[in-house]
Order: structure tokens, then C-alpha cells, then sequence
């Protein structure tokens, strides 16, 4: 019984993990940026989200859409106003360019953070859920909503599997992120393929963001919690590998909930974040990593 | 054995699967001078790794004045008496010249935080002997790609090291530097140092060493005088390859009308070092062009230059259109295909997503009459469809990269050094598929190569590039006499 | 060390030093206690610009040398209340223990992941705060029994003392011998080493360093402030303050993450009247630094002299 | 750079220090700072429910003559930014009195400095049992802080008071599972529940607490509901939002009552999309309850001029800035030790009850007293977007009402 609550519970927060660990993943294999204005972005498609679903009126689905929108438009503004300056100035060194991206998207995260606070406030806040109403599996109460947002997240690795492996599009994005070099020699323009994964990067961000409103709520506080979580997840399953950072994804998601229904609910995080010192220490390149 | 300053025996190095290094030994007396010589991929440059203690050998003893040193921690060997001079290496930019030279005389303690004081004096002599002296208190970024060398030099004798070991010691050097560098490492000789000079062809140490050890994929092929390895057959078949037959097809230079592809007075800088100097060449229609070279003489550079990979002078003009300001990607897709000796093939790839993404732009049609026309010049890649790229072998891998670059319907096809690395056998292979190629299709070709036996019997016309220009253009019938020699 | 001398980075410190000892006596107590705080973040920055910009080693998490410094002197404060002089020594001590433990992966993980490493090392410090509330006070943090002064004249002079001392000690080392080799191991490792110089030996040294003045520095904090808590010593938040400051003044200089601390906490108090969004400001001119100044403001200096 | 960096503000002090030096030839106004966070709502309401105050009182002639000015701050939570806002305060604004936070780790870094710069300091919203544990402890040295809303115990008691008259009695409730965030403020909190809940009529069953950091409530739920307890009696703050959202969600049978101090802001139903019917929290005061002839005028000329409710803290401060103004008044000086005898003598009607303080030999010395009559706090609960006062029984203008997914004992057994 109970390990079937955890079973059940663990299972929807991870599908979410997965899917906003997915995109960071993606983003970094093919274009080679840790994006940390991550958890910002996710939360700009929540609270945007949340508005014109309330706020305007527009409705729980409209809303959502309108809330993606909106992280997909800070997912190019943060490629174009911070990362790609950054990756183009003469000014910084080719082998600092990696800390200049870091602490430059750490920088644009906080100014989400603050101007987001500025006009939400720090509340958390929800959407309404996508459908009301509770499923009960084999005796264990499950709300409807949390069904289906886990079906949602998969739907959404799903469709992104078949862009990556079964598109010409999607292809080109596989071999850029094993070797961009060889594809301009084949003529494909680099440039597309970085907005072309930005693009995905900010839709499935906002997708995370939004889901995560109507499963949890979310509010400008949790970014920095959302950043970092992704960011572990990520490396805890090898940068870059997409399916690597899913069973990450489930082994934490799965962590955290056993420990709080078996050990205690004040040390949720903890064990998660212990592993992942160990992942990182004695197997760097994570658990589906190459290198 | 002979007692010597350094003394390497039976030196193994595996990397995964393949064996870099095979059973390598050799003595350096005090006071002499060694050229390990190879071209790219023969492991010369493992075996200084070895000896320097940046690679932990497999198997092997290397001794300094009698005192085993394999297997320790780089520092330790150097402060057993081993001092190298990398090709490329980073100085400190916000210190002067001085103070980087000062920099290699450091005890390596914490605690002796002030720089005792003769090291001040020492330095400045050091600067004079190899002629810093105007710059010392420049900062490195300042200074010309000859005098970063000089400096490297001087870090390594500060260390005052028995053994001295030159990583291409007149790579991207003039004439004039070179003379220099050879008289700051013939004092060494005088010094009693003993010296290790890695570099690829015997012609460019000729000068100075006393003795030559040539290696070929890993193994050791020829030891003795410069003349004697010169002489050497297996030394000559490496390098010129055999007996050398050529069928040239002069008619299509002589057509009238402008060339397909025209490169004028084109040079290129990398930060300071000149990659290639002033090079003029151009390619007919229909034509198989050979640029043979060394490693480091500037084909790569060359062909990337033309690809729009790297920004250079001059002018080179693609059927009568310049090329300069175009994007590498534009150029690509224009008709210029590049198969780079790099390969760049898409490892985790299956062989077919990897011709594949060489047809993005075709349409179902054509992909499919070029996969057959593909499989049917290659005939190993159709068996392999399915298999990730990067469990190839090296020559599969080769024809898998000349085959995605003919995917393209190229109508230049630039071939960079295909017979890196690759065993006798699969040569043949891929010079059948060349003439297959050159007898069936009408596509243009620009060949660059090392290996002149590879190179020669599939061109019409030859350049030969040395030290970034170009020496010597003509028939490859009149190569051997003309070029062979200066050539090794 | 001669040529420390002709380091123009040091007159122009000196030069703000001589303005700073002659402020008691024209600005206001207030200002005086601003400037307070920023000089013990100065010393934040230094140390950890010691790591990044010499050492190489991209620190996110300083503010876990900090918070082991800060909150070993303010629990030793208020269990077996030695002098204050006492506590911050073992704060500092502890802090170079948590250095050494930060240093075992740095010396085997590059980049991203080591970054990473940092990061999760202040989460489970921040954990460990709360679980141990009964000792640490938890969130809400401490109060310590004993302060510096209540003077703010004293506190400003306490203060200044301590970031031009540690200034001098932490800007000699990067020109000594050992800073020289400390730089070379850090820009290419492997050459370093071929010179003779035992790499990990110097790493290891200079996470010490760091981490020694980055407990000392938050163990005075502390005992400015009067509290300990996760938000004024551990928090990320603190920790991104330090790298921004570091980034503003200019890696690789030592002192110009000083002057890049002591900016940002005055910019911080200027904007003080925009409420929440003077971060946000501040974010963004750091940002702008970051594009259009990547060697930072001293480092933009000091590069024009190196061209001339 | 950093030259204008500090020249700036030394020319607005020295202009300051001079419109002052002139104005105090005529009536030198009564300068307090107020401390609060902009982007929060409670620390929003502090602030404005201190403008509110000051502007009526200058509007009715002000103190003695003297008007208010008041100096406000935001301090982003931080204890770090107020300690700084409080030192500006005190050495460059020049303020006799200092009304601040609703976090008890900021009123925490608070009181030693209000302690070092003999500086009176009340703190209107947070509720951890140390701000007066020190006052009572070390009584001459922090003195000059005043802790202006219910410590954690009197929380814990006015709810076990509320939920024996609005549960226990009418819904035959007997059992109990303690649901806290893990923070300083509940554990004093926690250990007052233990002791009154089961005085209340209420045995707890079991007692859990969780990491402030948690978004995923559903296990706790689970635990809680393996205990079949009749009620859950919460103490959260920093969450609030999402526990409630998924108690709904998930139609946790069970109702939740206690202190949650979002729930007790104006915005909650619409940030947890109505999620919030039918949840009980115990709160300062609620829009439209006349717990004193003062709350109803309060609350609508605040929600008049600012467009939403108050939140507690917004009470809070609305009285303790005329505590302070009627101390001034009766010590005729703003002395810092005279004023804190002339506070401790306060016995004075607010918007949120009869304000008096805990004197230096009570447990909690200079905390407001709890008690019928003198300072309860209310309890209300979300109805159909609404918050409607339950208890006390003399303010109450609603019923306790739940939704269809709870079941009740009645029901149950």
C-alpha cells in the first residue's frame, strides 16, 4: 500500500523534474550553454500563465499556452541579450567564455527573479487544475490533475524524442551536439540550430513552468530551488544525455518522496543532494554520461 | 649498454584499442643530439609525453644519469633533470618576459614566497644568450610568435635540465629564426645537455642532429646518421611511398577559360605564427589537383581557407565569384565540399543518418540514385548501414567521410590527408575508389596529402607546400626527380 | 616583489586606502557603517578571486567557507565564550578544514561540474543549519553575546584595518613566488608542472588560503552584526554578490574585487530608494560590465597599461 | 565611481541635517522608521498601514503638536539589508523609534542593535518566543524592544481556544495530527499545541514536521491521513499556498485548521484559485470585523486607499505606530528610556484589541498581552472567496462551513 502511494506519488513530481531537466539538458549538448536563468524562465511561463488565466479571464488551457508563449520569449531574449554577446565578444577568451555565460545567465536569472517579485510579488501561485476531481488507483486517491500532468510531461519528452530521432531537423540537432563542426561542412548553418534548440528549450521550459502551477504552485522564491534542481538533476545523469538526465530525474523524484514518507519530511532534499555528491565525485561524467 | 644521459627501453603506451606506441627505445648520450622524426599519427609525440611523465606508460623504462623515472608525476621528472619546449604553450600574460623566465628557476616550495636573489641575475643572462634582452619587460601578448619561442627556450634552460627534449622546434619559424634556433640548440651539445628533437621529416634536423630514429604507426622503422635514414627504404616508402606511376591528364589544364576554383597570393595568420605565406593555385573543371606537404606545411590551413573556416589575405575567387565574406556553410552548400582529415563524422550516428544528413538538402530522388552510386563505390558501407559511426574501423571511417562529402554532390571535392593513420591495404582501397571516381564522374578534386605514393598516380597536376608557400607546381611525372629529394 | 611595487593596481589601492582613513572624520556614522560591511565583503571577494582568478578554480559556493567561519566563532561565542579573538581563529580554522574538503574534487572535476560541487556544498551547509536548529538557531539565526563595538567609528576603523591588512597579505602572495606559481599551475597545468612545480600541492595551498580568509572574514561579520543567520552569510544569493563583485572589479587583480565589493554594497545602499528593484539595477549593470568590460574595471586599467 | 558612491548620500545628509536643524525652531516632528519588504504582503501592509497611522494622527494636530514623519525602508527579508535600513535609520535619519518586520529572523538581527543604539523597536508581525525570552532575560540590556503581535505560545493558545468553541464543541472532534513547517517560530509553537490542544478536547495523534522547502505535499497528506484524525491543525508561513492547493487537489478528507499566515493575506483565494474554501486560520484581525470600534474604519480606508485588504501585520502596525505616538505623548520627551517606560505603561484600544505589555517579571516581558478582552487574535475561514470571522464568538459574522470533500466525524463514525 504504501509503496505503492510512493510509487504513485513520486511518480507525476518526477515526470515533471524530467521534463524541465530536459531541456537544460538539450540546450547544453547541442549549444554547450548552462542556461542558470533556468528556474526564471519556468517560473515567467507560470506566473504569465497564471495571469491571463485568471487575471484575464482567458481560461486554464489559453492561459497555459499563453504562459509557454511567454517563456519561449524569454528563452530568445536570453539567448539573444545575454548568451550569444557573451559567446561573440572579442573581449573574453575563448576558455573563459564558459564561466562568462554561467555567471552572466546567473546574473539574468536574478533579474527575473526581482522583476517578476516586483510585479507578482513572492506568493506562490496556482492554475486551476486541468481537470478537477480525484482518480482513485487501487485505493490510493490520486487527483486527476496530477494524472494527467504526468501524462503531459511524457506526451511532451515523447514528441520531443520523435523531432530528435525521427525528423531531418531533429537529426541535424543530434549531430550537432556530437559534432557542430562536421555539420557546417555539410553545409547547415549553425546559427538556425542554436535558435532552433533555444526554441525548444523555451517551450519545454514553459511547459515545466506551467504544469508545475497547477500541479504545485510556484512563486519567484522557488527559482533559485528550480535552477538548482534542474541543474543537478542534469549532471547527476551526465551533461548532455537526455536520457540520462530522466532516470536522474526519477531517481531523485523517487528520493525525495521515500524520504518523506519513510525517514522524515525535514530532510526531504537531503539524501537527493548527498548522492549527487557522490554521483559527481566517484563518476563524473554522470550516470548516462560520455566523455 | 652504453652509458647514456637518457636512456628509454622498451616503451609501450595503449590508448583503449589501439597501440600508440610499440616496444620504443633509444640512448642520448651527454652531448648529443637526437631526431625523432614521423609524420602525424606515427607517435613521436607519445613517446615525449612518456618520457616527460604527461602519459604513464604501459610498459617501458625511461632513466635519466642511471635513475628510473617512469611512472612518476610530471614534476618530479623534471626535477629529475628533463626539460621540455612545447610547441604551443600559454605564458603568463600579466607577467613580463622576465619574470616568466624567473618563473621556470622557482623552488617548487610554499614557504619561499621572495625569489632568492642571483635568480634575477641568472635570467637576464639566460634573456641575452637567446635574445630577449630588448624585451624583457614586455608582456608576452606583446611580443612576436619567434620571441614567445625564445622564451619557451629560455624557461627550459633556466631549468638547467640534463636532458632537453624540442617539440618542433622550427615550426611557423622564417629561414632566418630557424638558423638562430639551431645555434641555441647546438649549445646545448656544447653544454654537455643531451637532446631529444621531435619533429616530421628528417630534412628539417638534418643540420643538427647527430643521430635519427624514424617512427611509423608506433613502431621504430629506421635508426642511424640523417643520411642513413634518408637512404632507408622503409624511411623512403613511408614518406614517398614505393615506386611512384602517374597518368596525368594535362589536356584539362591547357582548355581555355577561367578555373573553377582560383586561390591568389593568399595568406593566413594563426595569432602570430604565418600558417601560409602569399600561395597562389587554381583547379580546372573535371581536374584532380594534389597539394603534397608535411604535416604543419599548411595544406589544412589552405583547404580551410578556402572553405571560409578561417579568415586569411588574398583573394580566392569560385567560378569567377569571390569567396571572401561568405559564410563556411554558404560555401558548402555552393558547391565547395571539404572532407577534412579530421573526419568529423558523426560517431554515435548510424553510417546511413550519417550519409543522411550529407543529403538534407537533395531531394528523395536523388538521395536514393546517390546512395546507390555511394554504396556501389564503397561496397563495405552498405553492410555496415546500421552500425554507429564511431565503431568503424579507421578506414571504413574515411570512405564513410569521402562518401558523406559525395553525398553532397560536390562540384569541388576538397580530400584533406585521407590516409592519415591507415594501414597499406585500405590505401588500396580508397585509391581504387578514387579512380573509379576520376573515371566515372565528371567532379573536380583537391587533393592534399603527405604521402606521395597515395597522392601522385590520382593527379593531373601537383603543388608541393612547404613551410606555408608553395615550391615547386608541375607535372607528377617530373615530381620524383624535381621535388623527391628536398622533399623526405 | 620589486615589481609589486611598480604595480599600478597598488597605488591605486593605496590611494583609496589614504581616502578611507580620512573619512571618519567628514561622513556621516551611517556611511561609516555601510562601508563597514562592504570591506569585510572586499575580503570576501579577494579570497575568492584568489581561487578563480589564479588558481583557476570556479568557486559558486564561497560563502560555505564563510558560513563555517561565521557560525563556528558565533557558536563558540555563545557556548564556551573565549575572547572574541579566540572564536574567529576557530572560525577560520574550520573554514580552512571545509577549504581542504572542497579542494578534494576541485583537483579531480573541471568546470561545470566542480561549480556544481560548490553549489550543492552551501545547500547541505544551509540543510544542516536548519536540522541543527537547537545550536545554529535555524533559519531565524543567532544572536552571539559578544560584538566588536558598538562604536561606529571603532567598527569602521576594526574593519578597515582588516581588509587593508588582508589586502597587503593576499595581494603580496599573488605577486609572490608562489602566486607566480600558483598562476602558471592554473593556466596550464601541464606546463607547470614540466617546470617542476607540483600542481596539486600549490591547488591545495590555495584553497586554504582562501577559505582561511574567507572564515576569518565572516567570523568578524559576525561579530559586527551581532547574528549569524543563513541569509546574511550562506545564502546563495551572498555567494553570487561575491562573484558579481569579483567579476565588476576585475579577476586576476586581487584588489580590484575589493573595490568591485565595496561599489556594489554602496550601489546597493544608493538604489536603496527604488525598494526591491535596486537589485535588479544592480543585476543588470553587472551584466553590462560583464558584456561590454569583461576584464572589469581594474582589469580594464591595468590592461590598457600592459598594452602601452 | 566609488567617489560619488559615498559623496552623494553625505550631501543628502548634510541637507537633511540642515531642513531639520530649521525646522526644529517651529514643532520638530516625531521621526520613526519603518522597516518592511515591498514585494511581500505582509511586509507591504506594514508599510502602508504606518502611513495610514501617521497621516491620521497629523491630521488630527499630530502628537502634542509635533507631527510624525516617518522614514521607510525595504529590506528584502533579508536580516543583513534591515540591519543596515536600521543603522541608517537611527545614525542618519535620526528616528526615535523603529516599527519593523514581520520575519522573526529579522526582528532577531533587530533587537541587539536596537538593544546597542538604546533605540525603542517593535516588531509587528513575527512571532518567535525568543524576541521576548531576551527581553526578559537580559532586561536592561534589550529593554528598548517591544514585540508587537502574539508570540508563538499565545498563537498556539488563541487557537486551541478557537478550535475547542468551533470544532470540538459543535463537530464532536476529538483527535488531532499537528501539521508545522520546520522553523524556529513553531517549535515554542508546537510545544504550546502539545499541552493546550489536548486541554482543548483535542488528543494528538501525531505531530509532523516538514522542510519549509517542501512543494510536494502529498505524502505528508498520506501520513496524516493514515492517523484518521479529525482535524489538522497547521502552523505554516513560509508555505501556504501550495499545501492547500494540494489538500484540495487530492481531497484531503480531513479539514485544516490552525495558523497558516498566508491564508490570512487577501490575495490567497486568488492565488490558490479558490483552493483556499473552506480552510480555518487564526489571524490578527479580518476586513469588516469590528473586533474594536476601530478595525471596520481601518480596514475599508486602507482597502480605500490601497485597493486590497490588509494583511495581519497591517493591523499590527496601524496600532503600534499610535502606541508609540501616545507613549511620546505621556513621556512628553522622546527620550529612548523614558519613552520605553511610557510603552510599558500602555493600556490603549487598537484596531485588533486592547493593547498592554507583559511588564519585566512576566515570562514574556514586552510581548502584548493575551487574554479576552485584551488581544485574542481572530479566527476566520475562507468561504466562497470570502474571509469570514469565526471567533472570537463576539466578532464572529459567519459559521463554520466545509466543502463537500471533507468528512466530518458525525459522518464519519
Amino acid at each position: 500500500m504504501l509503496a505503492l502511494q510512493i510509487l504513485i506519488d513520486g511518480f507525476a513530481i518526477s515526470a515533471l523534474y524530467g521534463l524541465g531537466a530536459v531541456g537544460f539538458t538539450l540546450l547544453f549538448g547541442v549549444s554547450g550553454v548552462l542556461n542558470l536563468a533556468h528556474g526564471g524562465i519556468m517560473v515567467i511561463a507560470a506566473l504569465i500563465g497564471w495571469q491571463a488565466a485568471g487575471g484575464l479571464g482567458l481560461g486554464t488551457w489559453l492561459g497555459s499556452a499563453v504562459g509557454v508563449l511567454a517563456a519561449l520569449v524569454a528563452s530568445y531574449a536570453t539567448y539573444f541579450v545575454v548568451v550569444r554577446p557573451i559567446q561573440r565578444s572579442r573581449a573574453i577568451p575563448r576558455e573563459e567564455t564558459e564561466i562568462f555565460v554561467l555567471t552572466g545567465t546567473l546574473l539574468w536569472g536574478i533579474m527575473i527573479q526581482v522583476g517578476m517579485a516586483y510585479f507578482y510579488s513572492d506568493n506562490p501561485v496556482t492554475m486551476r487544475p486541468l481537470i478537477d476531481g480525484v482518480t482513485n488507483i487501487a485505493g490510493v486517491r490520486t487527483p486527476t490533475n496530477e494524472i494527467l500532468i504526468a501524462v503531459i510531461s511524457w506526451v511532451a519528452i515523447g514528441l520531443l524524442w520523435l523531432l530528435v530521432n525521427r525528423t531531418r531537423a531533429g537529426k541535424a540537432l543530434l549531430a550537432a551536439s556530437i559534432n557542430p563542426r562536421g555539420l557546417v561542412l555539410l553545409g547547415f548553418e549553425l546559427d538556425r540550430i542554436y535558435l532552433m534548440v533555444w526554441t525548444i528549450y523555451g517551450v519545454l521550459a514553459g511547459i515545466a513552468g506551467v504544469l508545475l502551477a497547477s500541479f504545485l504552485g510556484v512563486g519567484t522564491s522557488n527559482i533559485g530551488n528550480l535552477t538548482a534542481s534542474a541543474f543537478s538533476i542534469v549532471v547527476m545523469g551526465g551533461l548532455g544525455s537526455v536520457s540520462g538526465s530522466l532516470v536522474a530525474a526519477y531517481v531523485v523524484g523517487y528520493l525525495e518522496t521515500f524520504t518523506a514518507y519513510e525517514i522524515a519530511p525535514t530532510l526531504r532534499p537531503i539524501p537527493a543532494l548527498i548522492l549527487l555528491v557522490l554521483v559527481v565525485y566517484l563518476r563524473p561524467q554522470g550516470l548516462l554520461g560520455r566523455r | 649498454m652504453s652509458q647514456g644521459l637518457l636512456e628509454v627501453a622498451g616503451l609501450h603506451k595503449r590508448f583503449g584499442g589501439l597501440v600508440a606506441v610499440k616496444d620504443i627505445g633509444f640512448t642520448i648520450a651527454p652531448g648529443e643530439i637526437l631526431g625523432l622524426i614521423g609524420p602525424n599519427g606515427s607517435g613521436k609525440s607519445t613517446v615525449m609525453k612518456l618520457i616527460m611523465g604527461i602519459e604513464r606508460p604501459n610498459a617501458g623504462s625511461v632513466r635519466v644519469g642511471g635513475q628510473e623515472v617512469a611512472g612518476w608525476p610530471t614534476h618530479r621528472i623534471a626535477r629529475a633533470g628533463i626539460g621540455i619546449v612545447f610547441q604551443h604553450s600559454r605564458p603568463l600574460h600579466r607577467q613580463t618576459v622576465l619574470e616568466n623566465i624567473k618563473l621556470a628557476m622557482l623552488p617548487d616550495s610554499l614557504l619561499r614566497l621572495a625569489a632568492s636573489s642571483h635568480i634575477e641575475a641568472r635570467a637576464r643572462e639566460i634573456a641575452d644568450l637567446v635574445g630577449l634582452s630588448e624585451v624583457l619587460y614586455r608582456h608576452p601578448p606583446t611580443l612576436p610568435f619567434a620571441d614567445l619561442r625564445r622564451m619557451e627556450l629560455a624557461k627550459a634552460i633556466a631549468r638547467d635540465p640534463k636532458v632537453v627534449l624540442v617539440d618542433e622546434p622550427f615550426a611557423g619559424l622564417t629561414a632566418a629564426e630557424v638558423r638562430a634556433f639551431s645555434d641555441l640548440i647546438a649549445g646545448f651539445r656544447a653544454q654537455g645537455r643531451a637532446v631529444l628533437l621531435v619533429d616530421h621529416n628528417v630534412k628539417g634536423v638534418t643540420a643538427l642532429v647527430d643521430r635519427v630514429l624514424a617512427m611509423y604507426l608506433g613502431e621504430r622503422v629506421a635508426e642511424g646518421s640523417a643520411a642513413e635514414v634518408m637512404a632507408n627504404e622503409t624511411v623512403r616508402r613511408v614518406y614517398l611511398g614505393g615506386k611512384i606511376e602517374t597518368h596525368a591528364r594535362p589536356e584539362l589544364d591547357a582548355r581555355p577559360g577561367r578555373p573553377l576554383l582560383d586561390v591568389r597570393g593568399v595568406s593566413v595568420l594563426y595569432g602570430k605564427a604565418q600558417a601560409l605565406q602569399d600561395v597562389s593555385l587554381h583547379v580546372r573543371e573535371q581536374e584532380f589537383v594534389s597539394v603534397v606537404g608535411l604535416n604543419g606545411a599548411g595544406k589544412t590551413t589552405l583547404f580551410n581557407a578556402i572553405c571560409g573556416l578561417v579568415p586569411y589575405f588574398g583573394n580566392i575567387a569560385w567560378d569567377g565569384q569571390e569567396l571572401r565574406g561568405r559564410k563556411a556553410a554558404t560555401i558548402a552548400r555552393g558547391g565547395i565540399v571539404q572532407c577534412p582529415e579530421t573526419r568529423e563524422l558523426f560517431g554515435d550516428m548510424s553510417v546511413r543518418e550519417n550519409l543522411e544528413l550529407g543529403g538534407q538538402h537533395l531531394t528523395a530522388a536523388e538521395r536514393r540514385s546517390q546512395f546507390d552510386w555511394l554504396y556501389a563505390l564503397f561496397p563495405i558501407l552498405p553492410a555496415r548501414a546500421r552500425q554507429a559511426a564511431r565503431t568503424l574501423s579507421g578506414g571504413e571511417q574515411q570512405m564513410l567521410a569521402i562518401a558523406r562529402a559525395l553525398m553532397m554532390k560536390p562540384r569541388l571535392l576538397v580530400l584533406d590527408e585521407p590516409t592519415l593513420g591507415l594501414a597499406p591495404v585500405i590505401l588500396e582501397q580508397l585509391s581504387k575508389a578514387l579512380s573509379e571516381l576520376r573515371r566515372t564522374t565528371p567532379i573536380t578534386v583537391l587533393l592534399g596529402e603527405q604521402n606521395v605514393t597515395f597522392a601522385l598516380p590520382h593527379a593531373d597536376r601537383v603543388y608541393v607546400l612547404e613551410h606555408a608557400q608553395i615550391v615547386w607546381e608541375g607535372d607528377p611525372a617530373r615530381f620524383a626527380e624535381e621535388a623527391g629529394a628536398g622533399y623526405l | 616583489m620589486a615589481r609589486a611595487l611598480r604595480s599600478p593596481a597598488l597605488w591605486i589601492a593605496l590611494v583609496l586606502l589614504l581616502l578611507a582613513v580620512s573619512l571618519p572624520w567628514w561622513v556621516s556614522a551611517y556611511i561609516l557603517g555601510v562601508l563597514t560591511v562592504s570591506y569585510y565583503f572586499g575580503v570576501f571577494a579577494m579570497a575568492w578571486d584568489l581561487l578563480f582568478g589564479f588558481a583557476n578554480e570556479v568557486n559558486f559556493g564561497p560563502t560555505f567557507l564563510i558560513g563555517l567561519g561565521a557560525y563556528t566563532a558565533g557558536i563558540l561565542d555563545n557556548t564556551l565564550g573565549p575572547p572574541i579573538f579566540v572564536c574567529v581563529a576557530a572560525g577560520a580554522l574550520v573554514a580552512m578544514i571545509g577549504g581542504v574538503l572542497l579542494a578534494l574534487p576541485a583537483l579531480r572535476l573541471r568546470g561545470p561540474y566542480f561549480g556544481l560541487v560548490t553549489l550543492v556544498a552551501v545547500l547541505l551547509l544551509q540543510n544542516a543549519i536548519v536540522i541543527f536548529a537547537s545550536v545554529t538557531g535555524g533559519e531565524i539565526g543567532m544572536n552571539v553575546n559578544d560584538i566588536l563595538s558598538v562604536n561606529a567609528v571603532t567598527n569602521y576603523w576594526i574593519a578597515l584595518v582588516f581588509i587593508a591588512v588582508c589586502g597587503a597579505l593576499l595581494f603580496g602572495l599573488s605577486r609572490s613566488a608562489v602566486g607566480l606559481i600558483l598562476q602558471a599551475s592554473g593556466q596550464d597545468a601541464i606546463e607547470a608542472a614540466a617546470l617542476g612545480f607540483n600542481v596539486t600541492k600549490h591547488k591545495l595551498a590555495a584553497f586554504c588560503v582562501s577559505a582561511l580568509f574567507s572564515g576569518l572574514a565572516g567570523a568578524m561579520l559576525v561579530f559586527y552584526e551581532g547574528t549569524a543567520s543563513v541569509g546574511t552569510v550562506i545564502d546563495i544569493a551572498i555567494a553570487v554578490q561575491i562573484i558579481i563583485a569579483a567579476v565588476l572589479g576585475g579577476r586576476r587583480t586581487i584588489l580590484g574585487p575589493a573595490i568591485g565589493a565595496i561599489i556594489l554594497v554602496l550601489a546597493g545602499e544608493e538604489l536603496r530608494q527604488l525598494g526591491q528593484l535596486n537589485t535588479f539595477v544592480v543585476s543588470a549593470v553587472a551584466l553590462a560590465v560583464i558584456l561590454f568590460f569583461p576584464d572589469g574595471l581594474l582589469g580594464h586599467l591595468l590592461r590598457r597599461g600592459e598594452r602601452g | 565611481m566609488s567617489k560619488q558612491g559615498w559623496l552623494r548620500p553625505t550631501l543628502f545628509a548634510g541637507a537633511a541635517a540642515f531642513a531639520f536643524a530649521t525646522a526644529a525652531q517651529a514643532e520638530e516632528p516625531i521621526r520613526i522608521g519603518v522597516i518592511g519588504e515591498e514585494s511581500a504582503v505582509a511586509g507591504a501592509s506594514l508599510t502602508r498601514a504606518a502611513a495610514m497611522a501617521a497621516d491620521d494622527i497629523n491630521a488630527h494636530g499630530g502628537v502634542a503638536g509635533r507631527k510624525i514623519e516617518l522614514f521607510t525602508y525595504d529590506d528584502h527579508s533579508s536580516a543583513a539589508d534591515a540591519v543596515r535600513a536600521f543603522q541608517r535609520a537611527v545614525s542618519q535619519d535620526h528616528v526615535v523609534a523603529v516599527v519593523a518586520t514581520y520575519i522573526s529572523e529579522v526582528a532577531l538581527a533587530l533587537e541587539p542593535w536596537s538593544a546597542r543604539l538604546h533605540i525603542p523597536f517593535i516588531t509587528t508581525g513575527a512571532a518567535s518566543n525568543e524576541i521576548s525570552r531576551q527581553v526578559h532575560e537580559h532586561y536592561d540590556r534589550f529593554k528598548y524592544t517591544f514585540h508587537g503581535w502574539l508570540t508563538s505560545a499565545f498563537i498556539a493558545q488563541s487557537i486551541c481556544d478557537a478550535e475547542h468553541d468551533l470544532l470540538v464543541e459543535p463537530f464532536r472532534m476529538k483527535t488531532a495530527v499537528i501539521m508545522s513547517e520546520d522553523a524556529a517560530w513553531t517549535t515554542p509553537l508546537d510545544v504550546r499545541y502539545e499541552e493546550c490542544l489536548p486541554k482543548a478536547g483535542l488528543q494528538v495523534l501525531d505531530h509532523i514536521r516538514f522542510n519549509p522547502d517542501t512543494t510536494d505535499f502529498a505524502p505528508i497528506f498520506r501520513q496524516i491521513e493514515a492517523k484518521k484524525p479529525d482535524v489538522i491543525i497547521t502552523g505554516i508561513s513560509h508555505v501556504g499556498v501550495q499545501p492547500t492547493v494540494q489538500w484540495r487537489d487530492q481531497q484531503v478528507p480531513i479539514p485544516m485548521a490552525g495558523q497558516s499566515s498566508q491564508a490570512t493575506t487577501s490575495t490567497f483565494w486568488k492565488d490558490t484559485n479558490g483552493a483556499a474554501n473552506g480552510v480555518i486560520t487564526a489571524s490578527a484581525a479580518a476586513p469588516g470585523v469590528a473586533i474594536t470600534p476601530l478595525t471596520i474604519p481601518f480596514s475599508e480606508a486602507y482597502q480605500k486607499r490601497f485597493g486590497d485588504s490588509p494583511s495581519y501585520s497591517g493591523y499590527t502596525t496601524y496600532d503600534a505606530i499610535h502606541v508609540l505616538a501616545d507613549a511620546v505623548k505621556r513621556a512628553g520627551s522622546t527620550d529612548a528610556d523614558k519613552l520605553v517606560a511610557a510603552m510599558e505603561q500602555t493600556d490603549m484600544v487598537g484596531t485588533v484589541g486592547r493593547w498592554q505589555f507583559y511588564g519585566r517579571n512576566d515570562q514574556f516581558t514586552h510581548a502584548i498581552k493575551y487574554g479576552p478582552g485584551l488581544i485574542t487574535g481572530v479566527t476566520l475561514q475562507w468561504q466562497d472567496g470570502k474571509q469570514v470571522t469565526l471567533w472570537p464568538a463576539g466578532a464572529a459574522n459567519g459559521k463554520v462551513k466545509f466543502p463537500s470533500f471533507i468528512h466530518l466525524p458525525a459522518a464519519s463514525n
